[in-house]
């Protein structure tokens, strides 16, 4: 009996042990939005640079800086957006990047050089911008004939009363509130809380016509017809139209950035403190900053471009696609997300445990 | 609905309450009933004894209603009672390990079958009150089953099978699981319960002596047969054949054949006792074999000579002997090599034996003691 | 941690041991209880105690300024706020829908323990009456789906639920508690209703208590420790369950697991979470009082 | 007793309720479509996904390391505190051993991710999952053991002492012998439990390592391809012939053992 169970043991150790040594080389750990790489452009750096890459997702910046907060250690790479960019450099967690070692960087269009987040890109490098609209199905919503142009959609219970517990919204304090600000016809770098309680008020109005809070999910759901509508990142509509073509759905999933404004999120890479493989992670940001692989940013994922150098390279109808590359217009109310004071996040913070809770 | 009691009068021999009809059950190449036929008269205390493995417990269940029999029919008051399941038989049950409800205080478990009767609460608390004086257990009504002791326990499962006077009650060995004292006490209480309540008792038990001393009628029984029903006197003076003999009580058993056949008792051939007269028995024919039981106490123990009226003598030397306070046992092996069983009552206070290991003794019986057995 | 020795304690006084023996062999048995049992002592102290213990002190305490905790002392030089404070508790009980969320939370857990129960009850009855070796194969088959993931066992109900649109709804939520802790409920029933001595139902019935009478008096009084056992087992764990909902849920199922795990991954506000947890356990330690209290009337 | 049909149609409704929702499981793991919306067609490239897919490896290795680790430490230190607790009266003790079992997961990985950043300033990752993994399994072990032990007779430990053995000897050569089955037990369920959390791990796993459970989670949540299935119809077959195995081996030795 005893000699059993250490037979039992002892096999158990070295199965273990086998998967662990396969991944001794050097690995680069990269924390990444989910779905904002394409695995094909992973594969060509691997083989460039004879490295191995270790990805981990994360589906909004709050859960990316607790857990980094919670167990720091490891990771090279992040990819947060501007405002939590703010939040790494105050904190401190970032290293300098050496330019150097970026040849590419000349490439990135002016405007996104130089933002208000990160003066003179001492600490991050634009990678990619969506912006966070709304995602929809046309044939269900064109049955309903409900209006593709206005947050109304999402927040109206005249129009919400068609689509009860078919429509998901972010799981994001910043991102809904500011859908919702957005709405009323605030900017949402207002610091006027009375203005925040209206927009708190006009989603608990919405709320119970809702079917859920998913950052992710409604990806799936949408291609499925689980679900109708859904708020959402401009990336992950384009993932969702792709999925629901090529799985042959009996409809087809479209999306539009309302009328009254929306978040730009342009997100940056930036490097950790804790990051063992610094020089790697230079190159990886460099090939991300060549315009061929950029594009396949574009091309594959739908995401929003901020290198000059990949627009030649995009595929036309992704090019015109006004949700992925804005008009200058449409540009005028796209806003970027801020952090407040702390006092004043702290109420924010309560606002959004009143509206998961009411 | 106010329970209308009616202590049922004791008839003296009188109506047939009982009946078993050809019964017969086996339980795969064991036979546990064989072809059994009796019948149990209303308010008698009929006992049912025999070696364990005999039959007797399975034959009280198929009474109960637990067990059918594969063939046969079970009569009460003349009515089948096989299509009947237990809990709607007049018949209650003491187990052998009383099975009280361990959650129910013992006011509770005494008045459970009352309860499923439906009878109104004020008439089930007077009963349960009544029972408990019966048998004396009215102080401990409140208490749990894992509180009292196992004289308190048995007594309280008695009461609770008595409590909606059942028209019989079957004792599967009620006794056993008590120490000596308590038992013969259990005993008193039992027969002076079943004579003030008049209910019908068959009682089993593998314990031949506790059989003899509170049955009015007592049935032997052997693989699932039962060799003889009789009254106890009967039983242990006149067994039916060796088996019962040797059952209950003890007996030295002697082969022998009929020589001569006298009017008022038989000569015998035996070859380890020689020529014996023993008392008619009917049915007998001169050259019959069959066996000669003799009971110990019967036999009288003495010097040589000592016996000079008794016709059977016998001469042997005392081999061992056991003393149990009042009585002394004295084996005895004769000069034929049989060893012979008496018991000697010890009168005298402080002496432990009247005769020595070794010491030649002689054995003496008149012709009225012993038992011709055919089979 | 003083131990009342019972190994080998009988020789003690026994007269005829030399005084000497005696003596060592104390030493050793001495040595023997502390071997035994200071590992386990300290590895829980350390890693469970402690623990707790920080638990309350952090729900005493500011958010950091990028989450974890503010400093305990006010340090020169670090701006920001510092030291003990009550305002987490201030804000809980000062808000009633915190205790209304538990007390939703507490209803989720309580429908899914009497689904459990209903479901369970008569299988553990079917079971407990069915000869050895049917028995032990029917166990064995309510354990197997504790054989795969707990989280393939909710996606399943996602795959099952999406296409009839029932996902995201508290129906979805409690399919999913019902389904997860079912297991849990049988078995305890189990254990004790395979303990009841039969003849005590042969008494019963002997007694004229018809079918329903026996379960009712006699099977379901002493299956009520199993009951709360089980209960107890599928309750507590079902009150601090987030992964159900979330994956099930709609915007209306949250329950307090989810708002703590969001406290601590989501929004960064740990000593606001650790107060959270410090009311789910206070609610836990009530609701394991009152079952003890009747698992105690250990019957049969 | 007669059972009834309706306990058997009750009893047969469950076995459904607890097994249909898994065939679905397996079966859309052979579905040839990248979403779980209706069956296409038949195949088995999910499974060669599954084998490339070198995080779920490594997610299956660290899982079957912790749990491996986790569990011989905790059978040690259960079977320790099982006899402690049997043979000495303490009153701390049993609490300890109960408590981690008796709370919701979601407290133990809350007050251990607190410890861990707050007081050890300890990174989460490979120690803080073990550690939090024994906390829990241990408890389990010691209670499985303790019952073994009061289920024993209990002056067969005394006969040996009195025999001359001295108290290792007395556990080395009887009391250990007898109980082997429920360290054997305690081990096997401790194995499960570590290999199946999610909710503490979930808390202590920081970022840098992922187990089977987190990734599955990940997969649930974010990019859901029928290679979930595929990852879930193994590990059930895997856990299955562990209870399987230790069902077989456990009881009959314990029958073996039994005194009643």
């Amino acid at each position: 009996m005893i000699s059993l169970t250490l037979r039992f043991i002892f096999f158990l150790l070295m199965l273990a042990y086998g998967c662990e040594t396969a991944f001794a080389k050097d690995t680069l750990y990269l924390y990444n939005w989910n779905n904002y790489i394409a695995d094909e452009t992973i594969q060509r750096f691997e083989v460039r640079c004879a490295c191995r890459i270790k990805q981990s997702y994360y589906s909004d910046n709050e859960e990316m800086l607790a857990k980094v907060e919670a167990g720091a250690v490891g990771y090279d790479i992040l990819v947060p957006t501007g405002n939590t960019v703010e939040t790494l450099i105050r904190q401190a967690a970032l290293k300098p990047l050496d330019k150097t070692k970026l040849p590419h960087l000349a490439n990135m269009k002016p405007a996104f050089l130089n933002a208000w987040y990160d003066p003179g890109n001492v600490y991050s490098v634009p990678y990619a911008y969506s912006i966070t609209l709304i995602g929809y199905n046309i044939n269900k919503l064109r049955a309903l004939d409900l209006p593709t142009d206005s947050w109304a959609l999402i927040f109206e219970p005249k129009y919400l009363q068609k689509l009860k517990g078919r429509v998901t919204v972010l799981n994001s304090q910043k991102e809904l509130m500011s859908a919702a600000m957005k709405y009323l016809g605030y900017s949402i770098q207002d610091r006027d809380m009375r203005k925040w309680e209206q927009a708190k008020a006009l989603i608990l109005r919405a709320k119970p016509y809702w079917a859920a809070f998913s950052n992710n999910t409604y990806i799936k759901d949408l291609a499925i017809g689980n679900i109708w509508v859904a708020h959402g990142y401009s990336n992950d509509m384009f993932r969702a139209r792709e999925d629901a073509r090529s799985a042959g759905r009996p409809f087809s999933i479209s999306y539009f950035t309302p009328k009254e404004g929306a978040v730009l999120a342009v997100d940056n890479m930036v490097l950790h403190r804790s990051g063992q493989q610094t020089a790697l992670a230079h190159r990886f940001i460099d090939f991300m900053l060549e315009g061929e692989n950029s594009a396949s940013l574009s091309n594959m994922i739908g995401a929003g471009n901020p290198n000059q150098d990949a627009m030649s390279l995009i595929q036309p109808e992704i090019a015109r696609d006004p949700n992925i590359f804005p008009t200058a217009e449409l540009l005028k109310n796209l806003e970027m997300i801020r952090d407040f004071e702390p006092r004043e996040r702290r109420i924010l913070g309560r606002m959004w445990i009143e509206i998961k809770v009411r | 609905m106010a329970m209308h009691i009616d202590i049922p009068v004791i008839a003296k021999g009188g109506l047939t309450l009982l009946e078993m009809r050809n019964v017969c059950r086996r339980f795969g190449d064991v036979v546990t009933a064989d072809n059994v036929s009796f019948t149990i008269e209303v308010g008698e205390f009929f006992s049912l004894v025999g070696p364990s493995g005999c039959g007797k417990t399975t034959l009280l269940r198929m009474i109960a209603g637990f067990d059918s029999p594969d063939s046969g029919d079970i009569l009460l008051d003349g009515k089948s009672l096989l299509r009947v399941p237990p809990e709607e038989r007049p018949i209650h049950t003491v187990f052998q390990s009383y099975a009280l409800f361990p959650h129910l205080t013992v006011a509770q478990n005494v008045a459970f079958p009352l309860r499923m009767k439906g009878y109104s609460q004020h008439t089930i608390n007077t009963r349960t009150a009544e029972v408990l004086m019966h048998v004396a257990l009215i102080g401990k009504a409140d208490y749990l089953p894992q509180a009292l002791s196992g004289g308190e326990r048995q007594r309280v499962a008695l009461a609770r099978a008595i409590a909606d006077l059942p028209r019989i009650l079957l004792l599967d060995e009620p006794l056993a699981a008590l120490d000596a004292k308590l038992r013969e006490q259990m005993q008193v209480e039992l027969i002076s319960l079943q004579r003030k309540l008049g209910i019908t008792f068959v009682f089993v038990t593998h314990s031949q002596a506790e059989a003899l001393s509170l049955s009015q009628r007592i049935g032997v029984m052997t693989q699932g047969r039962i060799e003889q029903i009789d009254d106890p006197a009967r039983i242990y003076g006149f067994p039916k054949n060796r088996f019962v003999a040797d059952f209950i009580g003890h007996c030295t058993l002697v082969s022998a054949s009929v020589t001569a056949i006298h009017a008022s008792y038989l000569s015998l051939a035996t070859e380890k006792l020689g020529q014996i007269l023993a008392p008619v028995t009917t049915a007998v024919c001169v050259g019959q074999q069959g066996w000669l039981a003799l009971r110990p106490e019967q036999l009288r123990i003495g010097r040589v000579g000592e016996f000079s009226h008794f016709p059977n003598r016998v001469r042997g030397k005392v081999d061992d002997f056991l003393y149990i306070g009042d009585v002394t046992t004295y084996i005895i092996e004769l000069d034929s090599g049989l060893r012979v069983e008496t018991m000697l009552a010890n009168s005298a206070p402080g002496r432990v034996h009247f005769f020595d290991e070794g010491e030649v003794v002689e054995l003496a019986w008149p012709a009225e003691v012993g038992c011709f057995l055919h089979e | 941690m003083r131990g009342q020795r019972k190994w080998g304690a009988s020789y003690m006084n026994n007269p005829i041991v030399s005084k000497k023996k005696w003596h060592k062999q104390a030493r050793i048995d001495r040595i023997t209880q502390w071997i035994v049992s200071v590992p386990p002592h300290l590895f829980l102290v350390f890693f469970l105690v402690l623990p707790a213990c920080i638990m309350v002190l952090a729900s005493l305490r500011y958010p950091g300024e990028f989450g974890g905790l503010a400093p305990l002392w006010k340090t020169p030089g670090i701006h920001g706020v510092a030291g003990l404070t009550l305002e987490n508790y201030r804000f809980v009980l000062g808000d009633l829908v915190f205790v209304e969320i538990l007390l939703k939370s507490a209803w989720i857990a309580f429908i899914t323990t009497l689904l459990c129960l209903v479901l369970a009850y008569p299988l553990a009855l079917l079971i407990a009456h069915r000869p050895k070796r049917q028995r032990e194969l029917m166990v064995l088959f309510v354990i197997l789906p504790f054989a795969c993931n707990f989280l393939i066992r909710i996606y399943a109900w996602i795959i099952i639920l999406g296409p009839f649109n029932l996902l995201y709804s508290p129906f979805a939520v409690i399919i999913g508690m019902v389904y997860v802790h079912l297991p849990l409920m049988v078995l305890p029933l189990y254990t004790n209703l395979e303990k009841h001595d039969p003849l005590l139902l042969d008494a019963a019935r002997d007694l004229g208590a018809h079918a329903w009478q026996r379960f009712w008096h006699l099977t379901f009084p002493l299956s009520l420790s199993g009951i709360f056992a089980g209960s107890a087992l599928v309750f507590i764990p079902a009150l601090g369950m987030f992964a159900v909902p979330e994956l099930l849920g709609g915007t209306g199922d949250i329950m307090i697991g989810n708002l703590i795990k969001e406290q601590f991954l989501e929004s960064r506000d740990w000593p606001f979470g650790a107060t959270l947890s410090l009311l789910l356990t206070v609610t836990v330690l009530a609701v394991a009082q009152f079952s003890a209290r009747f698992t105690q009337r250990e019957l049969t | 007793m007669r059972t009834s049909a309706t306990l058997w149609s009750i009893a047969l409704l469950v076995y459904m309720f607890l097994y249909i929702p898994l065939a679905v499981v397996v079966l859309f793991s052979f579905n040839n479509s990248e979403l779980n919306a209706q069956w296409v067609g038949f195949t088995t490239r999910w499974y060669t996904v599954l084998l490339e897919d070198s995080d779920m490896l490594a997610a299956a290795g660290n899982s079957l390391l912790i749990a491996t680790m986790s569990s011989v430490f905790s059978t040690l230190l259960g079977t320790m505190a099982g006899i402690a607790m049997h043979e000495y009266k303490f009153r701390l003790l049993p609490a300890l051993v109960l408590a981690p079992v008796a709370m919701p997961e979601i407290l133990l990985g809350i007050a251990l991710l607190l410890f861990f950043r707050q007081v050890l300033d300890l990174t989460l990752g490979f120690w803080s999952i073990l550690i939090a993994h024994m906390t829990f399994s241990l408890g389990a072990v010691a209670m499985i053991v303790q019952s073994r032990l009061t289920g024993m007779d209990k002056n067969v430990v005394e006969a040996a002492r009195d025999l001359g053995a001295n108290p290792w000897q007395a556990f080395r050569y009887v009391m250990l012998p007898l109980i082997m089955p429920a360290v054997t037990a305690g081990f096997l369920v401790a194995f499960t439990l570590s290999i199946d959390d999610f909710v503490i791990t979930f808390f202590n796993a920081g970022v840098s390592i992922k187990t089977l459970p987190l990734q599955i989670y990940s997969m649930i949540k974010v990019a859901v391809t029928p290679e979930v299935n595929a990852v879930s119809t193994l590990l059930m077959a895997v856990t299955l012939t562990l209870i399987a195995l230790a069902s077989r081996i456990v009881p009959d030795a314990i029958h073996k053992f039994r005194t009643d």
